[in-house]
C-alpha cells in the first residue's frame, strides 16, 4: 500500500526546469519503447549526462564530428525500425545536416509513394545571447518552414516541452525541435504522466485577451508574457499566443484572435526577412484582411549576423519594451 | 567457389532483366512515354547482380540515381517499376519517384538517392538499425566513382568501421561520373585502397565478371554477419550507353568510342557469364529458355505500365505525411 | 577604319537567349578579368560548353563530386585574391553547400570585421517542371533569404541575367544567382556593351498599370505578362514588378506601386510557407497597410514536393488562368 | 637540421606569448572580463609555433575555435588580440569575432572557423588560388584529430592531392574532441596514415617537440613551393585545460587526472624547449630576457583592451557588406 502512494499518480505535477524535462522526456521514450536510440556528439556536455550514465551504448550512441553523414545514419535507422533522436546540439551546425533532412528525411515517405516511414527526430539547441558569436548563434528554424514534409516545434514551457517531445518520439515523421537554450533553466509544472502527450499542431492561448493578439515565438514569450501582465496594469488586454508548433502553423487559433482584437504583433528572435513572423503576416493579410483594423507589427532579430560583443548583442534581440511599445502604437 | 545452377539461372535471369528492361525502356523514353531523366546501367549488369545473388530476401539494399538495376537485381518484379517510370499510378512509388528512384520496399530497397552520395549515410543508419535490433540483417550500398569524392563516403565508411556495422559498400566503378573521369577527379585512383585510412578491408573485383563480383560480395555478406564489420568493394565495371538518355556534350568527348566499342564487344557482362554457361553447366536451349520468359516479362510490364491510369489531381497530397496534421487546408492559397 | 565599323557599338543590341547571354556574361568577365575563374561539376554538360572550349584549366575548373568542399574553395579563393564564380548546377543540391554559404561566405566578412572581402558568385539552376522529381527539382532560394550578408538575384530576361552576372562577379560580396531554367531558351534584346550592367538591388517595373499590382519571380514571370496582357484585353491595368534582386529587396518599387493600385498579387513559383511573397506580403501588411483595398493574393507553389509524375506535376506550379483569376478576384 | 638562434629565440618568445596570453586570458575570463566561451591551447604552443615559424610572412593561414594560438604563432601582435576577447571596438576584428574567431589577416590568417572542418576548404581554395595567381605563397591549415571525421578533410584532401595545391594541412591531435577520445571516433586511429587515401604524403611528428614540428613543415612547405602539392603533418600534442574554460562534464570523466598530469609533467612543450635551448645555445639571462619582454607584452595587452572603448550601438551593421545595398533601411521594422 505504502508503495502505491509512493507511486506518482498520472495527474500529479512536478516543478522542474525546461532542461529537466527535456530530459526527462527522453529517458521515458527511452524506457516505453526500445526502439528510441539517441545519437550526438558530447551527449553529457549538452545537457544529457543523465541519458548517458542511465542507458548503454546500444541506446546512447556517442558520434563523431560527422553531422552530415550521421543525420543521415539516423534517417537510415529510422526508415528501418528505430525511432532516433538525433542532437543536433547546437543549431548553427545544423546546415551541415541540411542535405540529408531536406533531400532525404523530408522527401523520401512521398519519393517512394508511402513505402517507408521516416520517424525520426532532430533536437537543434538555439543558443544566443551570450556571446558565441556569428557561428554559434543561428535560430535556422524559418529555412526549415518552406521544405514540405517536415514537422517543427519550438515549444516555451516544461510542461509543453515534455509533451511534445514525447509526441515527436512518437510520430511517424521527421520531426524537428528548436529548443531555445535561454529556456533551459526556466522552471514549471509538469506532468509526471509517461503519457503526457501535447499534439503536434495546436497553439495555446497563453493569455485570452481583447485588444491585441501577440504571437510570441521560442525565448520571446518570457518577454512577451512579461510585456503583458505590465500592459494589463495599464487596461491593454493582451491574447497571447504561442504556436508551439511552427510547422503546419495552427492558423485557426491566431486567426480566431485576430478576427476579434483587429490587431496583431509578432515577436520572434530569428533574422526578420522570410521567417515565421512573415508568414503569420502574409497569411493575415490574405484571409484575414478584413479583421484588422491597424497594420500588423513585426517585432524580429535585424537582418545582421549575431556579433561577439555584448556590446553589440544586445541591440539585436526585441524586448519587453519594444514589445510594449509596438502594441501601444496599434492602440 | 561455383554458384549452384539453381543461382546461375536466377543470375543470368536477372542480369537480362536489367538489360531487356533497360534496352525497351530507352526506346519508350526516346518515344516520350517516359518522361524525366532515363540513366541506364547496361553493362553494369555483372556487378549489381553478383552483389545482390549474395543477400537473403531479408537484407536491406540502397541505390542511386541509376536506379533502375538495382530493384530487379535484388528481384524486383518488373511491373510496378515500368508504370513507376511512366509515373503511373500504379508504379513502385506511386508515380512519386520515377526513374532516378525505382525504390522497391518489398525486396529490402530503402531508397535510391538521386543525391550522389546521399545514400551512403542511410545504408550505414540501416546497419547500425540492425545492430540494435540484433537481427543477423545485411545492407548493401551501391554508388558509383564519383560518390567516393562525397564527404560522405569518409564519414560513413568511418562510422561503420568504428561501430562494425554490417554493410558492404560497393562501389560500381564505371571510370566516369557524367563527364568527369576518374583521373580528373581523384587524387589516387584506388579507391578499393581507400578502405585503409579507415582500418576497413578494401577488395577490387572484375564487374563484369558476375561470379567473382558473388564471391567477393559472399565474403562480405559473410563478413558482417559474423559482426567483423564492413568491406569496401569497388567493382571494376562499364556503363555502355551515355550517362543519361540523349545527354547532349558539346566539345571533345570525354571517353573514346573505341574504348566504348572495345568494352561492348570483350567485356559485355551478359556475354561473357552466358559463354561459362555453356561452357559449364547450361545448354542453348535452357538459356533460351530463359531468355524468352525475360523478354515476356517485359513485354507484360509494359502492358500493365501502359494500361494503368496516371494518378489524378486529388492525390497530389497522398503520401507526404504518414501522420498528416493540417493547419491550415493544405492547398488554401495555393495554386491548386 | 573598317575595324572600328566591324567592333559593335556600346549600345547596340543583339538577339539571343537567356542562356547565350548567361554564358557569354561570364566570358566577358573571364576575358576583362584573370581573377575570375569558373568552377563547377561537367560544365560542359550544364550550358557551358563555350567556356570549356575558350578558357584553359587555370581558368576552368572541373570540380569532383564534392559540393560542401568545392563550395569551401571557391570562399577561400576568393577571400585570397580570385572572383570565382561557382556553379552549384542542380540547386537541389546546394544543401550540401548550405554550411559554408551561411556560415562562411555569408557571415566571414562581418565576423573578421571587415578584414577580408568575399567576392564570390554561385549559380543555381532551378530545374522543375520536367519530371525530374524532388530531389532535382527544388527553388530553394526562400531558405537563403533568411541569412544576413548574402546577395541574391534571379533576373527574368535575357538582358537582366547578363547585366546582373556581371554585376554580381564585379560586386565585392557574395551573390547567390538562383536561374530559372525555363528562361533559358526565352529570347531578347541584349546589349552587347562588355560593360552592360544591371545594378543590384534595383526592381524593374515590366509594365506600368494602375488597377493591380502584380509581382512575379523567376518564371513565374513569363505567365505573367501573358495574363497582363490578357487582362488588359478586358480593360483591366496590371503593374507587373520583376524584383530581379530578391535580397536586398527593392520596396521602394513595390510599396509605390501598391500605394497607387491599393491591390497585391504576388505570383512565385517556390513553396508557399516563408518565401519570398510571405516577406513581401508581410511588409505591405506593416508599412502599406493604409493603402492596401483589398487582401493580399499569394499564388505560390502548395506545400508539397515536386512529384515525378506528369498527371501530378502539372498542378503544382502557378498558370496564367490562376493569375488572371486572382487579379478578377479582387476587383 | 637545427633552428638557428634568431628562430629559435623567436619561436620560443612565440610560444611563451601563446601561454602568457591564455593564462592570463584564462584568469579575466573567470574574473568576467571575457565574455563567451575561452578554448586554450596550452600544451599546444609546440605544434602551433614549430609549424607557424616554417612560413614567410606572405604565406596564409587558416585556424579553429582555439584560436588564439594560431595568429599569435604566425606573429600578430596582442593588443588587438586581447581586445578582441573583450569584445572591444580596437579589436582585431572590431568585436564581432571573439575567442573563437581571432583571425588577423595582415599576419596571413584568412579565418579560424569555430564550425569543426570548415576552415579546411578555404586553405583549399588559398592554395588553389595561389596557383591561379601564380605565386609561391603556401598555406597551413590547422585543424584538429575531431576534423579529421569530416567530410571537408576528405573532400579538401582530395582536391588538394588531385591538383597539387600548396597547402599544409596540420592537424593538433590532442587527442580528444571535448569528450570524445580517437578511439571513440576513429574507426582507425592513425591519422597520418589518411593521407594515403589521397595519394599524398603523411607525416605524424611529436607535437611537443617544436623542432620536430618545424623540420616537418619546413619539408612540406619546401615540396608546396616546389610544387608538388600538398602534405598531411599529424603532430601529436596534448591540451593542458579542460576543452574550454570552467565546462563541466557530468559522469565519469573522459580522460585521467594522471594523464594529465603527466603531460603537463613530461610533455611541456615550453619546458622541452627551453631546457633544449639551455643544452646548447642560450644562457637563463637571455631567456629570461625573452621571457620578462613577453609579460610585458601581455601585460600592455590587457591594459589596451581595458582602456578600449565597446562598439556603439550604431555600429552594429558596419561590415556587413563591402558594398552596402540598402532596401529597405536595415532597421526598419526591427528591434533596433
Ligand atoms: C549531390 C549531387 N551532385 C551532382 C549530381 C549530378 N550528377 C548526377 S549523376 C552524377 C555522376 C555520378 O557519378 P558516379 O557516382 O560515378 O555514378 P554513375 O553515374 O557513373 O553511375 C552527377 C554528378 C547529383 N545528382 N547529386
Ligand atoms: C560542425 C561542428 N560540430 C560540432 C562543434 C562543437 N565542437 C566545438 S569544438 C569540438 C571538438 C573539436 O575537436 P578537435 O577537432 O579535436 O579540436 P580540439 O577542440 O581538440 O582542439 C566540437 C565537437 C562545432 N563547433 N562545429
Ligand atoms: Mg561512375
Ligand atoms: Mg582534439
Amino acid at each position: 500500500m505504502s508503495l502505491a502512494i509512493n507511486k506518482p499518480r498520472p495527474d500529479t505535477m512536478v516543478q522542474m526546469t525546461f532542461l529537466d524535462a527535456l530530459v526527462q522526456a527522453q529517458i521515458e521514450e527511452l524506457e516505453r519503447d526500445e526502439r528510441v536510440i539517441v545519437m550526438g556528439e558530447d551527449i553529457a556536455v549538452y545537457g544529457g549526462g543523465k541519458l548517458v550514465s542511465r542507458f548503454d551504448e546500444r541506446r546512447i550512441w556517442s558520434m563523431p564530428i560527422s553531422e552530415t553523414s550521421f543525420t543521415g545514419v539516423g534517417i537510415g535507422a529510422a526508415m528501418t525500425g528505430l525511432r532516433p533522436i538525433v542532437d543536433l546540439s547546437i543549431a548553427s551546425f545544423m546546415y551541415l545536416a541540411s542535405d540529408p533532412i531536406i533531400n532525404q528525411a523530408s522527401k523520401l515517405r512521398y519519393m517512394t509513394g508511402g513505402q517507408v516511414k521516416v520517424p525520426v527526430v532532430f533536437r537543434c539547441c538555439m543558443y544566443y545571447g551570450s556571446s558565441l558569436a556569428a557561428q554559434h548563434s543561428d535560430r535556422p528554424y524559418p529555412q526549415f518552414l518552406n521544405v514540405p514534409g517536415l514537422k517543427i516545434i519550438s515549444p516555451t514551457s516544461p510542461a509543453d516541452i515534455k509533451g511534445l517531445l514525447k509526441s515527436a518520439v512518437r510520430d511517424d515523421d521527421p520531426v524537428l525541435i528548436f529548443e531555445d537554450t535561454k529556456l533551459w533553466p526556466v522552471k514549471g509544472e509538469v506532468p509526471t504522466d509517461p503519457d503526457h502527450l501535447v499534439p503536434i499542431g495546436k497553439a495555446e492561448i497563453k493569455r485570452a485577451g481583447s485588444d491585441v493578439t501577440v504571437v510570441a515565438i521560442g525565448g520571446a514569450m518570457r518577454l512577451a508574457m512579461d510585456a503583458a501582465k505590465d500592459l494589463a496594469e495599464e487596461g491593454i488586454s493582451i491574447e497571447l499566443i504561442d504556436p508551439r508548433t511552427l510547422k503546419p502553423l495552427d492558423m485557426d487559433t491566431i486567426m480566431a484572435s485576430v478576427a476579434k482584437t483587429g490587431r496583431l504583433v509578432l515577436v520572434e528572435n530569428a533574422h526578420r526577412v522570410a521567417n515565421l513572423s512573415s508568414e503569420i503576416a502574409a497569411l493575415i493579410a490574405e484571409e484575414g484582411f478584413e479583421s484588422l483594423k491597424k497594420p500588423i507589427r513585426r517585432l524580429c532579430a535585424p537582418d545582421v549576423h549575431v556579433p561577439f560583443s555584448p556590446a553589440l548583442e544586445q541591440h539585436v534581440f526585441p524586448g519587453k519594451a519594444q514589445i510594449v511599445a509596438a502594441v501601444k502604437g496599434l492602440m | 567457389m561455383s554458384l549452384t545452377k539453381g543461382r546461375d539461372s536466377e543470375t543470368y535471369r536477372r542480369m537480362l532483366r536489367i538489360r531487356k528492361f533497360e534496352e525497351e525502356g530507352t526506346r519508350l523514353y526516346k518515344a516520350g512515354k517516359i518522361p524525366g531523366a532515363f540513366h541506364a546501367s547496361i553493362g553494369q549488369e555483372g556487378t549489381i547482380v553478383g552483389a545482390c545473388i549474395a543477400l537473403c530476401d531479408s537484407d536491406a539494399m540502397t541505390g542511386t540515381h541509376r536506379s533502375h538495376g538495382h530493384p530487379i537485381g535484388k528481384g524486383a518484379e518488373l511491373k510496378a517499376l515500368m508504370a513507376e517510370l511512366m509515373g503511373k499510378a500504379t508504379g513502385i512509388c506511386k508515380g512519386r519517384g520515377g526513374s532516378m528512384h525505382l525504390a522497391d520496399n518489398s525486396v529490402g530497397i530503402i531508397g535510391e538517392s538521386a543525391i550522389v552520395g546521399g545514400g551512403i549515410p542511410l545504408a550505414t543508419g540501416c546497419g547500425l538499425s540492425a545492430k540494435v535490433r540484433q537481427t543477423d540483417q545485411v545492407c548493401l550500398c551501391f554508388f558509383g566513382d564519383g560518390a567516393v569524392n562525397q564527404g560522405t563516403f569518409h564519414e560513413s565508411l568511418n562510422m561503420a568501421s568504428l561501430w562494425k556495422l554490417p554493410v558492404i559498400y560497393l562501389c560500381e566503378n564505371n571510370g566516369y561520373a557524367i563527364t568527369t573521369s576518374i583521373a580528373r577527379s581523384h587524387g589516387q585512383p584506388n579507391i578499393a585502397k581507400r578502405a585503409e585510412a579507415y582500418g576497413m578491408p578494401g577488395i577490387a573485383v572484375d564487374g563484369q565478371d558476375v561470379r567473382e563480383v558473388y564471391k567477393a560480395t559472399s565474403e562480405a555478406v559473410a563478413r558482417a554477419r559474423r559482426g567483423d564489420g564492413p568491406t569496401l568493394i569497388e567493382a571494376k565495371t562499364y556503363r555502355f550507353d551515355e550517362h543519361q538518355v540523349g545527354l547532349f556534350i558539346p566539345g571533345t568527348p570525354y571517353r573514346h568510342a573505341e574504348e566504348v566499342e572495345t568494352n561492348k564487344k570483350l567485356r559485355d557482362p551478359l556475354l561473357l557469364f552466358r559463354r561459362a554457361l555453356l561452357d559449364t553447366s547450361f545448354s542453348e536451349a535452357e538459356l533460351h529458355e530463359i531468355e524468352s520468359s525475360v523478354v515476356a516479362e517485359v513485354r507484360d510490364a509494359i502492358q500493365f505500365a501502359e494500361a494503368s491510369p496516371f494518378p489524378p489531381a486529388s492525390a497530389l497530397y497522398d503520401y507526404m505525411y504518414s501522420n498528416p496534421i493540417l493547419y491550415p487546408p493544405q492547398g488554401a492559397t495555393s495554386a491548386v
